[in-house]
C-alpha cells in the first residue's frame, strides 16, 4: 500500500463513516462517540508514523542520558580492567521489557567488544538466554572481533527468582565488576542485586517498567532508564522502523493531550465565567 | 570525633546479616512487649469511618474479598474491622470473592465476626455468595444481572430461597460497597464498571502498596476514603473502638518504619563522610 | 505455514477488533457475545494455560531427575508437591459431606489444609523475606546521590514516619527544630563561617520558641511541619500529579501496543 | 495426631526455613523452596479447573438440564463419567448453564495449547494464545483509553473560575492544590516527550516534571517499605501464635533443630576447607 492509497482509503472511511452517521446511525452506541473518535485519531496517528518510519524517512528523538551513562560506565569498566556485568530481569521473552533489555544488551556488547572488555551476562530463563547470546554475536561481528565472543559470556544461573540473585550476587562479589548494568522486568531481587553492587563499588545503571521496583533503582543506582525512557532508549537503539514509530505517534498523541488539557482549562474557565454554554466536564464525562 | 566517624564508617561495612538480625528483633520485641502508642485517624480513613455511619439502619452493604494469604496482614483486619462496624449498626451484609483465596479468608472473618461475636444467623443478616472466576466479566454480571452470576451461595442453597437475598437483583440494589482489595482485580475494577456506572457509593481497604495506584480515583471522588494498609487497618479498628491485629501491630510498624529511617540517615552520613575524604585526599 | 504464521494472526486482530469495537454497538448478538462468551472462553483458556505451565514445570524438573542433572534432588521436593497438590484437588476430598468442586473453597476439606497450612505460609512468607531486604538496602544502597534521589528518599521518610501511630505523636515543634539544625548545617557548608552558623541557628531557635509560646505548643500546629498532615498532602496532591502522568503515559503505551497487536504490526506471541 | 497440630508445625517449618534463606543459601531453603513451586502450580491447577474448566466448559456442553438417556452426545458423556465420576457427576452437571456447543471452540484450542508440551505439536499453543491476546487487546484498548487516558484528563481540567474553593488549604481541595495537581501532571507528561531535546526552558520544564515524578516514586517507597514490614508482622504474629501450648511449641522446636543443623553444616564445611 503506497500513501495515495492510504490517504484514498482514510478518506472513503471517512465519509462512509460520516454518511452512516447522518443517515441515523443504527446500531450505535451513541453516548462513546468520542471514545470511538479517539480510537480511530490515535490509531491513525500511531500507524501514519509507523509507515514513515518504515519508508525510511529521517524520525529524531532525543538523546537519553542514560544511554551516555552506559557508554561512560563501559569505558570506566575498560580503564580499570575489569568486566561488565549486565543483568537482563528475570522474566520470560514473552516480557516487553526483556526485548528491550535484549536490545540495549546488543548495544553494551558492541561497545565491550570495541573496546575490549570482559561482558559478563547471568540469565534466568533458556530462552533469554538463546537471545541475547545471539544479540552479543552479532555485535562482535559487526566489531570485528567474532573471535572475542565466546558462548559463556551469556550463561543461565537459574529460573527461581531469590536462587537467582543469590548466584549474580555471587558473581558481584566474586568478580567485582566495574559496571552493572540492570535492563528488564524485575521484581523484588532489584533491591538485593543493587544493593551488592552498590556495596561493592560498581558503578550502577537500570532500567525498568516495574513501577514497585524504579524507587529502589532511582535510590541504588547512578542512573535510571524510567518507564518509557526505557522503552524510548530500546526503540532508539533496535532501529526497527515499527517502534520508533510506535514511540514517535505516541509523542504526538501526548503532545495532543497535553494541548487538550490547555485548552480543557480555559473552556471550562469561560464556560464558568459564563462566557460559553459547553461544558467540557459534562462532555467528557459520557459513558 | 574521630572515634565517631571511623565506627560510622565501620559499621557501613558491616555484614548485612547483622542487620536482618536488627530487623528481626525491631519487629519481634513490640509485638511481644506492647508500647501502646495512640493512634490517630488520617483524613482517608476518617472518611470511610463517616461513609458507613451515614448509612441508616439496616442497609444492604456489598463487601467483596479480593485478597490472599500474602496480603492477608494488610487487608484482613480490614475486613473484620468492617463487618463489627456493619453489623453493630445493623446492615446485612452480602459477601462476594474475585479471588478464589478470598474466599478462604472471608469465611474465616465471616466466623470470627457473625458466629462469635455477634452470633447472627445467616441467611438473614448476612450471606456468603462466594468466589466466582472471571475476573471483571463477573463485576460487570453483577451489575447488569446479579442472579445470572450466583444461582447459588457457596453453601449451595438456592439464591431463591435466602431471605435477605429478596429484592437482589443487581448492584444498583445495594446501598454501598466495600473492596478489600489486594490488586487485581479489585478496586480498580469495580470503580471502571460498577461505580462509575451507577452511583452507587464505595469505600476500600487496600494494600499498601496498591495506594498509589488507587488514588487518583480517591482525590477525583469517585472512591470515599481508603484504608491504606495496616495502619489503615488499626486506624480504622480505633475508630469503630475495637482494636485488634492490625492495632497491636502498629507498635513494631512504628518502631521498624524508624529503625529503617535510622539506617538511611546512618547509611547516608556514612557516604558523605567518605565521599568528604576522597575529596580531601584528592586534594581540593 | 499458514497454520503456525498466518492464522494466529488472523485470530488476534479479528478478535481484537470485535472485542473492541463491541463497545460501540449496540447489536444484541455481537454484544452479547464479546460481554459473556467471548470473556469466558478468555478465562477458559486462561484456565488451560495454567495447566500448560504446570505440566511444563513437571516436564522439567523429571528431565531433571531423570538425567541427574545438578540439584536434582531438589527437583524431587518439587514433583512431589505438585502431586500432592493434585491429589488433593481431585483424588482425596477429606470430607465427605462437601461436594467435588465445591471442595476447593469448602471448609474441612484436605485441599482447604494444603491451602492453610502450605500454600499461604510459603507465599506468605516469601513476601515478608524483603522487608528485610528493605531494610539492608537502606543502610547501604540507598544514596542520596542526587537532587532526585534526595526528593525520593524525603518523601518516602515523610510517608513512612508520617503514616504511623509515633509519626502522630511527634509535635510539629520538634520537626521545626530539627530543621532549623538542618538549615544550620547547610549554612555552615556553603559559607564555611563558625559566625554565621551561629547567627542563623541562634535566631531560629528564638523564632521557633517564640512562636511556640505564642501559640501554646500544639502538637499538630502549624500543619505544614506535623508529619502526618504533611504525609496526607504529599499523597494526595503532589503524589497524584505525578501518578497521573505516569498513568496516562501507561495507558498510551498499552492502548498502541493493544493496536498494533490487533493490526498484526507487533506478532511477538508467535516469537517473531 | 491432630491434622491441624500437624498442620501448624509444618506452616512453622515453612515459614523458618524461607526466613533461614536470610542467614545463607541453604538445604531447608531450597526444599522449600521447590516444594512451594509445585504445591502453588497444583495449587492453581485445581483451583482453576474447579473452579472454570469444570463448571463453565463442560458445564455448558453437557448441562443436566438437557440430560436424556438417549443419543449420543450424553453416551460420551457417561462414558466419561465412569472413569472420572468425580468431575461428570451422573446425570449431567448441573451449575445452571444452558447446553452451548460453540464451548467446543475454546475445548479444542485449550486441548490443543496442552499438546504442544509435546515438541512436534509445539506450534499448537498459538493458536490459543493468539485468542487470549487479542481478547486481552480489545478489552485493554477501550478500558484504558477510557479510565487511564480520558477521565485523568477530566480530572486534571481544573477550575479556575470557582468561588466557593479556598485559595489555600493544606488537605482539602484549593485553588493551590489543583494548581499543583495541574502543573505536575503536565510537565510529568512532558518529560516522557521524546521528540525535542531537554534543554533550555523546555528542560527547565521537564526538570519539574521528574521532580513530581520523583515525589511519586517516593510515596511508593514509603508505601512498599510499609506493605513490606506489615507482611513480616504477620509472619511473626503468626510463629507466636505457634509457639503456644496449643501447638506444643512448635516454634521454638523448630527453630531450635533447624539451628543446630545449621551450625553444624557450617562447621562441617569448614573442616573440610582446613
Amino acid at each position: 500500500m503506497n500513501d495515495r492509497e492510504f490517504i484514498v482509503g482514510s478518506i472513503v472511511l471517512t465519509v462512509a463513516f460520516l454518511l452512516y452517521w447522518f443517515m441515523g446511525h443504527p446500531h450505535f452506541v451513541e453516548e462513546r462517540i468520542l471514545q470511538f473518535s479517539l480510537v480511530i485519531i490515535f490509531s491513525g496517528t500511531l500507524i501514519f508514523f509507523t509507515r514513515k518510519a518504515k519508508r525510511g524517512e529521517e524520525i529524531f528523538l532525543r538523546n537519553i542520558p542514560g544511554l551516555k551513562a552506559v557508554e561512560e560506565a563501559v569505558g570506566r569498566s575498560t580503564e580499570m580492567g575489569k568486566p561488565v556485568l549486565f543483568v537482563p530481569g528475570i522474566q520470560d521473552m514473552d516480557q516487553v521489557e526483556t526485548v528491550a533489555g535484549v536490545i540495549v544488551l546488543g548495544h553494551v556488547s558492541k561497545m565491550t567488544a570495541r573496546y575490549e572488555t570482559p561482558l559478563n551476562v547471568p540469565v534466568s530463563r533458556a530462552i533469554v538466554m538463546k537471545a541475547a547470546r545471539e544479540a552479543c554475536k552479532e555485535s562482535y561481528l559487526i566489531e570485528g572481533h567474532p573471535d572475542m565472543f565466546h558462548d559463556d559470556m551469556v550463561h543461565y544461573v537459574t529460573d527461581e527468582q531469590f536462587a537467582y540473585a543469590a548466584g549474580v550476587n555471587g558473581i558481584m562479589v566474586r568478580e567485582k565488576p566495574a559496571a552493572c548494568i540492570y535492563m528488564g522486568k524485575f521484581y523484588a531481587e532489584s533491591l538485593i542485586l543493587a544493593e551488592t553492587g552498590n556495596s561493592i563499588g560498581a558503578i550502577q545503571i537500570a532500567g525498568t517498567a516495574s513501577q514497585a521496583q524504579i524507587p529502589f533503582f532511582v535510590t541504588a543506582c547512578d542512573y535510571t532508564l524510567i518507564g518509557e525512557e526505557f522503552f524510548a532508549a530500546s526503540a532508539y537503539l533496535s532501529e526497527k522502523p515499527e517502534l520508533i514509530g510506535g514511540v514517535k505517534g505516541q509523542d504526538m498523541i501526548k503532545m495532543g493531550i497535553v494541548i487538550f488539557i490547555l485548552f480543557g482549562v480555559i473552556l471550562r474557565l469561560m464556560f464558568d465565567a459564563g462566557f460559553l454554554n459547553f461544558n467540557i466536564i459534562q462532555f467528557l464525562s459520557q459513558k | 570525633m574521630d572515634f565517631l566517624i571511623n565506627t560510622i564508617l565501620k559499621l557501613g561495612k558491616v555484614d548485612r546479616r547483622w542487620i536482618f538480625l536488627i530487623i528481626a528483633f525491631v519487629v519481634l520485641i513490640p509485638l511481644l512487649f506492647p508500647l501502646s502508642l495512640p493512634i490517630r485517624a488520617t483524613a482517608t480513613t476518617q472518611l470511610v469511618y463517616d461513609a458507613v455511619e451515614k448509612l441508616p439502619h439496616g442497609s444492604k452493604v456489598l463487601l467483596s474479598c479480593e485478597y490472599g494469604p500474602s496480603t492477608k496482614p494488610e487487608i484482613h483486619p480490614m475486613v473484620i474491622s468492617f463487618l463489627k462496624h456493619c453489623f453493630r449498626n445493623g446492615h446485612k451484609v452480602y459477601v462476594t470473592c474475585l479471588w478464589p483465596d478470598g474466599q478462604f479468608l472471608a469465611d474465616e472473618a465471616l466466623d470470627e465476626v457473625a458466629n462469635n461475636e455477634f452470633q447472627l444467623t445467616y441467611g438473614i443478616d448476612y450471606v456468603m455468595l462466594g468466589f466466582r472466576p472471571g475476573n471483571e466479566a463477573v463485576v460487570k454480571g453483577i451489575v447488569s444481572d446479579l442472579r445470572k452470576v450466583y444461582t447459588i451461595d457457596s453453601r449451595g442453597t438456592k439464591i431463591t430461597e435466602i431471605p435477605m437475598m429478596d429484592g437482589i437483583t443487581k448492584f444498583e440494589d445495594f446501598d454501598f460497597l466495600f473492596s478489600g482489595s489486594a490488586g487485581y482485580p479489585g478496586t480498580i475494577e469495580w470503580v471502571q464498571y460498577a461505580v462509575d456506572q451507577t452511583n452507587i457509593p464505595m469505600s476500600t481497604g487496600t494494600t499498601s502498596i496498591q495506594v498509589n495506584e488507587v488514588m487518583p480515583y480517591v482525590q477525583a471522588g469517585q472512591v470515599q476514603g481508603i484504608l491504606a494498609g495496616m495502619p489503615g487497618a488499626a486506624e480504622y479498628e480505633n475508630l469503630i473502638g475495637s482494636p485488634g491485629i492490625g492495632t497491636s501491630g502498629m507498635d513494631a510498624q512504628s518502631v521498624a518504619h524508624l529503625v529503617i529511617v535510622l539506617f538511611i540517615v546512618l547509611g547516608n552520613l556514612g557516604y558523605f563522610i567518605e565521599r568528604n575524604r576522597e575529596k580531601k585526599q584528592r586534594g581540593y | 505455514m499458514i497454520w503456525k504464521r498466518q492464522i494466529p494472526i488472523l485470530i488476534v486482530g479479528v478478535i481484537g477488533f470485535v472485542t473492541l469495537f463491541a463497545n460501540f454497538t449496540t447489536l444484541h448478538g455481537f454484544k452479547s457475545f464479546v460481554n459473556d462468551d467471548a470473556t469466558q472462553w478468555f478465562d477458559i483458556l486462561a484456565s488451560f494455560a495454567i495447566w500448560l505451565g504446570g505440566l511444563n514445570l513437571l516436564k522439567l524438573q523429571s528431565q531433571k531427575i531423570l538425567k541427574k542433572q545438578e540439584g536434582w534432588e531438589y527437583s524431587v521436593f518439587a514433583v512431589i508437591g505438585l502431586i500432592f497438590a493434585l491429589v488433593a484437588g481431585f483424588v482425596i476430598k477429606g470430607e465427605p459431606a462437601v461436594e467435588w468442586g465445591t471442595h476447593v473453597t469448602a471448609k474441612g476439606t484436605l485441599f482447604k489444609w494444603m491451602f492453610t497450612y502450605m500454600v499461604a505460609p510459603m507465599q506468605a512468607t516469601m513476601f515478608a523475606l524483603l522487608a528485610f531486604y528493605v531494610a539492608s538496602a537502606s543502610y547501604r544502597a540507598f544514596r542520596i546521590r542526587n537532587f532526585e534521589a534526595t526528593l525520593l528518599l524525603v518523601s518516602g521518610i515523610i510517608i513512612m514516619i508520617g503514616r504511623v501511630p509515633l509519626g502522630s505523636n511527634i509535635s510539629s515543634w520538634f520537626c521545626m527544630y530539627l530543621l532549623v539544625l538542618i538549615a544550620g548545617v547547610t549554612v555552615n557548608s556553603i559559607f564555611k563561617n563558625k559566625q554565621y552558623t551561629a547567627i542563623s541557628v541562634a535566631s531560629g531557635l528564638i523564632l521557633v520558641t517564640v512562636s511556640g509560646f505564642i501559640m501554646g505548643w500544639p502538637l499538630d500546629q502549624p500543619g505544614i511541619f506535623y508529619l502526618p498532615y504533611l504525609q496526607e498532602w504529599i499523597y494526595k496532591f503532589p503524589n497524584v500529579a505525578g501518578a497521573r502522568s505516569i498513568m496516562i503515559g501507561i495507558g498510551l503505551g498499552i492502548f498502541s501496543t493493544s493496536v498494533r497487536y490487533i493490526l498484526g504490526i507487533e506478532k511477538s506471541y508467535i516469537g517473531e | 495426631m491432630n491434622f491441624e497440630i500437624f498442620g501448624a508445625w509444618l506452616a512453622v517449618f515453612f515459614t523458618l526455613a524461607i526466613f533461614s534463606f536470610l542467614y545463607r543459601d541453604n538445604s531447608f531453603y531450597k526444599i522449600t523452596e521447590h516444594l512451594f513451586v509445585g504445591v502453588s502450580a497444583g495449587y492453581w491447577m485445581s483451583m482453576f479447573f474447579w473452579t472454570q474448566i469444570q463448571p463453565n466448559l463442560y458445564g455448558r456442553l453437557w448441562p443436566s438440564k438437557e440430560y436424556s438417556e438417549s443419543g449420543i452426545w450424553y453416551r460420551i458423556y457417561d462414558g466419561l463419567s465412569i472413569f472420572l465420576g468425580s468431575i461428570f457427576p451422573e446425570g449431567g452437571i448441573d451449575k445452571g448453564h444452558d447446553l452451548n456447543l460453540f464451548y467446543l471452540i475454546p475445548l479444542a484450542l485449550g486441548v490443543m495449547m496442552l499438546l504442544s508440551l509435546f515438541k512436534s505439536f509445539g506450534w499448537m499453543a498459538r493458536w490459543g494464545i493468539a485468542y487470549t491476546v487479542g481478547m486481552a487487546a480489545g478489552l485493554r484498548a477501550y478500558g484504558y483509553l477510557n479510565s487511564n487516558i480520558l477521565s485523568q484528563v477530566k480530572a486534571t481540567i481544573i477550575p479556575i473560575f470557582d468561588p466557593d474553593l479556598p485559595f489555600f488549604s493544606l488537605l482539602e481541595n484549593s485553588h493551590f492544590n489543583n494548581f499543583i495537581i495541574f502543573i505536575g501532571t503536565l510537565t510529568g507528561l512532558l518529560y516522557f516527550y521524546f521528540s525535542k531535546e531537554q534543554k533550555g526552558t523546555f528542560g527547565r520544564i521537564t526538570r519539574i516534571g521528574i521532580y513530581f515524578l520523583m515525589i511519586s516514586f517516593g510515596a511508593s517507597f514509603g508505601f512498599a517499605v510499609m506493605g513490606r514490614i506489615s507482611l513480616l508482622i504477620g509472619r511473626f504474629v503468626e510463629l507466636i501464635t505457634y509457639s503456644s501450648d496449643d501447638y506444643y511449641h512448635a516454634s521454638y522446636w523448630v527453630l531450635l533443630v533447624m539451628v543446630i543443623l545449621l551450625i553444624y553444616n557450617a562447621y562441617n564445611e569448614k573442616a573440610s576447607a582446613e
